[in-house]
């Protein structure tokens, strides 16, 4: 039995209390952003300081959403976790449940059938479009633009949640990927329909340029705004769209790659000056790149298994194992200790939004009060996954 | 029917409600509320000379568009005066502000 | 008691009411509402006198812009103790005396100017205004336009905040 | 057609002679006259936003690939009365700090006005419900009076934030008041009168026998005073992109948060009603108010029209996103105002250049006699004040 390193026992900074603004300071003002608020992404509360008309200080309140997943891992087996991992990033299911069995099946170190792999990296490149295509609505209901939502929210994403549905069966928490391959193989017809949307799709991308990106008032609103250099984004271990907006390249597709990303070839949008419009750009052309991949693996597929050899109740060997993928909104990792019995030891999520999340500290502050939805809204944060 | 002295007396009354006020009031605004009342009260006379005793010239409502232009001029530059006080002394009590400088 | 007289009477009645809660109020903000009311029965005397044009422009510069203004400094300075505090100065029976005095004077000389009675029909005053404005009245004109840069130039010099 | 406008001066005509039959004076009368125009249109105005609220649903549904209300009645027709209605029943909450009768008066404030200024505005040959000489300033004084009405909701409803977005949402109004003002000053200059009915008239002629010579295809000073006014229109009343109380409830809770029930369906009829207005003011200035060809009658032409330009705010509001608090100044003091300013001096510099030998002013001897054309019983009411 190996004891754990002593990792979970929080260290409480004596001074976490006064960081905490509550009350107004003497000169300026004091507002609570949230936690039930129309743009702050589901149940987040910013508490922030201003000066006239300029942010001092910002302090995001995190947990209202915990719901004590990592303690909860502890009691279910290791095919019973996968279910758990849907609820993470509620809008990126897939990748959550793709990143779980890559930790897993290096533990168990099992091959995975050629077929389930193409599968696994359609699905997860239809997955990282959909949730863009949260993003793009989202976002410009926050700038204030109420139609590109249902387009982007209403129409693009309602047919990729078809085509999941018509997969799994599901079109929210689909725990399609398995340990060891993927549920099932795809109805016959299923890979065109892919085909299909794929061509649509891009120009869907292309309507969201002339509908959102290169509007002047939308330009106006974000270009120049909440400038995050490439230094500040490492210092605070921001990975994502968000990182690669400043300048960084750097996705784990191509730093570490896992899957079948070596056989197919795309690029990664970069941004320069990392602004609240550079974040959304990057992701647009993210969408794009996505469709690339998903061309490609349709392509590629070839008829075949689509489940590894995988015994119904398995163990994991004792040890520790560390799998991560590129999540739509950043590095999305699982740390699983375990102690040969058939439930993890222990089982941590390295969640991106939970990181990108403190940047807002520093990234808010100087920056206008009516300046703060908008930088709040190019960080894209999903609290399914930041309170875990 | 409306009569010259109808006016007159009108504007009277008003006039010295504002002259009340000024006089009265400790709050610096109220006592700019009340200057603006008696800019009021003088426009009501020149109108009604106009009408009563000059009826077919203009002079007397051209004269009471330069008095509201003024008006709101003085209101305008006595605000700035009561926000610039407000901000260097916290108080607007016309009473303790005899003190030419701090 | 014509009608006229009668719209007369209910006119000057109210707007003297509002005069008077302007001046006798504590909440400053109610004063300053009924300031703007009784500016537009100002406004409804003119019309009743002949002067449309006046009676526009007194809505226009007097209720839309000075009484926003008034409004708006009202909002910045409300201290709660100034709501409580009683609102006239020690000396307010002297001033109420001196005003009811100088108001007696004035009515006492005012009642009994007798005027014409025939008098000409009501005509449209703007564009009569219009040509006496910039015709016998062209210097004035142009001097109150450097007046209002004055006192524009004025706010601006007390009402920004400097580090001094 | 069935042009309305003279049937129903001779219908005011008969009702006049019946009252004084009945032993009513002559200014009593025209009094009642007036009383009984004025419910007529405001009867007309309040039934428009019932419409509009139901045309705004239904554009932004068609233009977010969605159907918008269906369900109640026919293609949702009846969305908009049943949403009355439910707002009839809602709770009226006074924030316990607030200061009550304000709270009220607010919206009387807010949407009181609005009802006023649809009095000069001319739908069709003899309509107008009074023929105001001044009547494009009489319709900005008292358009004026509803920004008090936002002051008065933001201080009364209690909190510190509301009154933030208040004074907010009153420093737009009342910045974006003066562009609006000085782009109709060309159209005043044009045809030397204030009255909308004379400006309505002037724009019947035509150019060389087909092109209407409506004040908008005058080129250069039409369309830039049009787009000035329009976008000064947009932002008085407060819709996106200029809309602060939205904007502000994202971050400050807006100036009409605090209210509920019928006072907010107030301030949401008074939007609307405003929005007609401002389009209305838009048809009678730029797109010559009735003036259409005979097979329509003159006030469906002027509905036509204006309905036109409501399409356009409708279409503004989906569209754009929101501009930035201080961008939204700067752009009305840097841009709109200089813009408008320009426009002027170029009225004056084509005004000169038409009329080169003549001076720009008409002489004394050419103001136009009082007596106008609309409706007879103006004449009448002056005549009956002075007996």
């Amino acid at each position: 039995m190996i004891d754990p390193p002593l990792l979970n026992k929080a260290v409480v900074p004596a001074s976490a209390l006064d960081v905490f603004p509550t009350q107004a300071p003497e000169k300026g003002m004091f507002i609570s952003l949230g936690p039930h608020h129309p743009s702050t992404h589901g149940v987040l509360r910013v508490a922030i300081t201003t000066e006239g008309e300029i942010v001092t200080g910002a302090q995001p309140d995190i947990g209202y959403l915990h719901r004590a997943t990592e303690k909860l891992a502890e009691k279910r087996t290791y095919p019973q976790i996968i279910v758990l991992t849907d609820r993470l990033d509620y809008l990126a299911a897939m990748t959550n449940n793709w990143s779980y069995c890559l930790a897993v099946e290096k533990m168990l170190n099992v091959a995975i059938p050629e077929r389930a792999d193409y599968l696994r990296m359609i699905v997860g490149e239809l997955q990282r479009i959909a949730s863009h295509c949260v993003f793009i609505g989202t976002y410009g209901i926050d700038i204030g633009a109420f139609t590109p939502f249902f387009y982007s929210f209403g129409r693009e994403r309602e047919r990729i949640l078809d085509l999941f549905e018509e997969l799994c069966g599901a079109r929210l928490t689909y725990n399609y990927v398995r340990i060891g391959g993927v549920m099932a193989d795809a109805p016959d017809g299923w890979l065109d329909k892919v085909k299909v949307f794929v061509k649509e799709m891009y120009a869907a991308a292309d309507e969201y340029d002339k509908l959102l990106t290169y509007n002047p008032i939308f330009t106006d609103r974000t270009q120049g705004i909440g400038i995050m250099t490439s230094e500040v984004a490492k210092a605070w271990g921001v990975t994502g769209p968000n990182l690669r907006a400043s300048g960084e390249r750097a996705d784990v597709r191509i730093d570490d790659p896992y899957g079948l990303y070596p056989r197919v070839k795309f690029d990664i949008p970069i941004g320069k000056n990392g602004d609240c419009w550079e974040r959304y750009k990057c992701r647009v052309d993210e969408v794009r790149e996505s469709l690339k991949i998903i061309e490609q693996a349709l392509a590629q597929i070839q008829p075949g298994e689509t489940m590894g050899k995988v015994a119904k109740y398995f163990r994991v060997p004792p040890g520790e194992g560390y799998g991560h993928l590129e999540a739509p909104r950043g590095d999305l990792g699982f740390y699983i200790i375990s102690d040969g019995s058939p439930s993890p030891y222990r089982f941590h999520i390295r969640a991106p939004s939970f990181i990108n999340l403190q940047v807002l500290q520093q990234l808010l502050k100087g920056w206008k009060v009516a300046d703060v939805i908008a930088i709040l809204g190019s960080i894209d944060i999903v609290l399914g996954e930041v309170d875990r | 029917m409306i009569t010259l002295a109808h006016m007159l007396c009108l504007s009277a009354i008003l006039f010295s409600i504002g002259i009340y006020g000024v006089l009265a009031r400790k709050s610096l605004i109220a006592i700019l509320m009340s200057v603006e009342l008696m800019f009021n009260a003088a426009n009501i006379n020149l109108v009604a000379f106009n009408r009563f005793l000059y009826p077919d010239s203009l002079w007397g409502q051209g004269l009471v568009l330069l008095v509201i232009t003024v008006a709101a001029a003085e209101a305008v530059v006595g605000l700035a005066l009561v926000i610039a006080i407000y901000r260097n002394t916290k108080n607007l009590n016309a009473d303790d502000l005899h003190l030419l400088h701090d | 008691m014509t009608l006229p007289l009668g719209i007369f009477y209910a006119l000057s009645a109210l707007m003297i009411g509002f005069s008077l809660v302007v001046v006798t109020s504590r909440n400053l903000f109610r004063g300053a509402m009924c300031l703007t009311a009784s500016m537009g029965f100002v406004a409804a005397f003119f019309a009743l006198l002949g002067g449309d044009f006046l009676a526009a422009s007194q809505l226009l510069i007097y209720v839309g812009g000075v009484m926003v203004l008034i409004l708006f400094v009202v909002m910045f300075v409300q201290t709660p103790d100034l709501f409580r505090a009683r609102q006239t100065s020690v000396r307010w029976i002297p001033a109420l005396l001196l005003a009811g005095g100088v108001g007696a004077l004035f009515i006492r000389a005012f009642c009994h100017i007798e005027s014409p009675t025939e008098l000409p029909v009501l005509q449209p005053t703007s564009t009569a205004l219009g040509h006496l404005l910039l015709g016998d009245m062209a210097v004035p004109f142009e001097v109150i336009s450097l007046v209002l840069l004055a006192a524009l130039v004025g706010a601006l010099v007390f009402g920004l905040e400097r580090e001094s | 057609m069935f042009e309305i406008g003279p049937l129903l001066i001779q219908a005011f005509t008969y009702a006049r002679q019946f009252l004084t039959t009945l032993g009513a004076t002559p200014l009593q009368a025209v009094v009642g006259i007036k009383f009984l125009q004025t419910t007529l249109t405001i009867s007309i105005i309040l039934a428009i936003p019932l419409f509009l609220v139901y045309a705004e649903r239904k554009i932004s549904a068609f233009m977010q690939a969605r159907l918008g209300p269906m369900h109640t009645g026919p293609w949702g027709l009846l969305q908009t009365p049943a949403d009355t209605i439910k707002l009839l029943f809602k709770e009226d909450i006074v924030p316990q700090g607030a200061d009550r009768l304000l709270h009220l008066l607010a919206v009387i404030l807010a949407a009181a006005p609005v009802f006023v200024c649809f009095a000069p505005v001319p739908w069709g040959t003899g309509f107008p419900l009074i023929n105001l000489d001044t009547g494009i300033l009489f319709v900005f004084a008292v358009s004026g009076v509803s920004t008090l009405g936002i002051l008065a909701a933001g201080w009364g409803s209690g909190n510190k934030f509301s009154m933030l977005g208040g004074l907010r949402g009153a420093a737009q109004m009342v910045s974006y008041e003066i562009p609006r003002a000085l782009s109709v000053v060309p159209v005043v200059l044009f045809y030397s009168s204030l009255n909308l009915q004379t400006i309505a008239t002037a724009q019947m002629e035509r150019w060389h026998g087909w092109m209407p010579k409506w004040f908008i295809f005058y080129p250069g000073i039409g369309q830039i005073a049009f787009i000035v006014f329009l976008i000064a229109s947009v932002a008085e009343t407060n819709r996106i992109p200029f809309d602060i109380p939205e904007a502000e409830s994202e971050l400050v809770s807006g100036y009409h948060t605090e209210y509920s029930g019928m006072k907010f369906a107030f301030f949401f009829l008074a939007e609307y009603v405003y929005v007609f207005l401002s389009s209305a003011l838009v048809t009678t200035l730029f797109l010559g108010g009735a003036d259409g060809a005979a097979f329509l009658p003159s006030w469906m032409w002027f509905l036509g029209k204006t309905l036109l330009i409501v399409f356009l705010f409708l279409w503004f509001r989906w569209t754009f996103p929101r501009l930035r608090v201080d961008r939204l100044m700067q752009f009305c003091w840097q841009f709109l105002l200089p813009l408008a300013l320009v426009n002027i001096v170029l009225t004056v510099g084509w005004m000169m250049c038409k009329t080169p030998s003549q001076d720009v002013l008409p002489t004394q001897a050419a103001i136009p006699s009082s007596e106008m054309h609309g409706s007879p019983d103006d004449a009448g009411l002056t005549k009956a004040v002075e007996k």
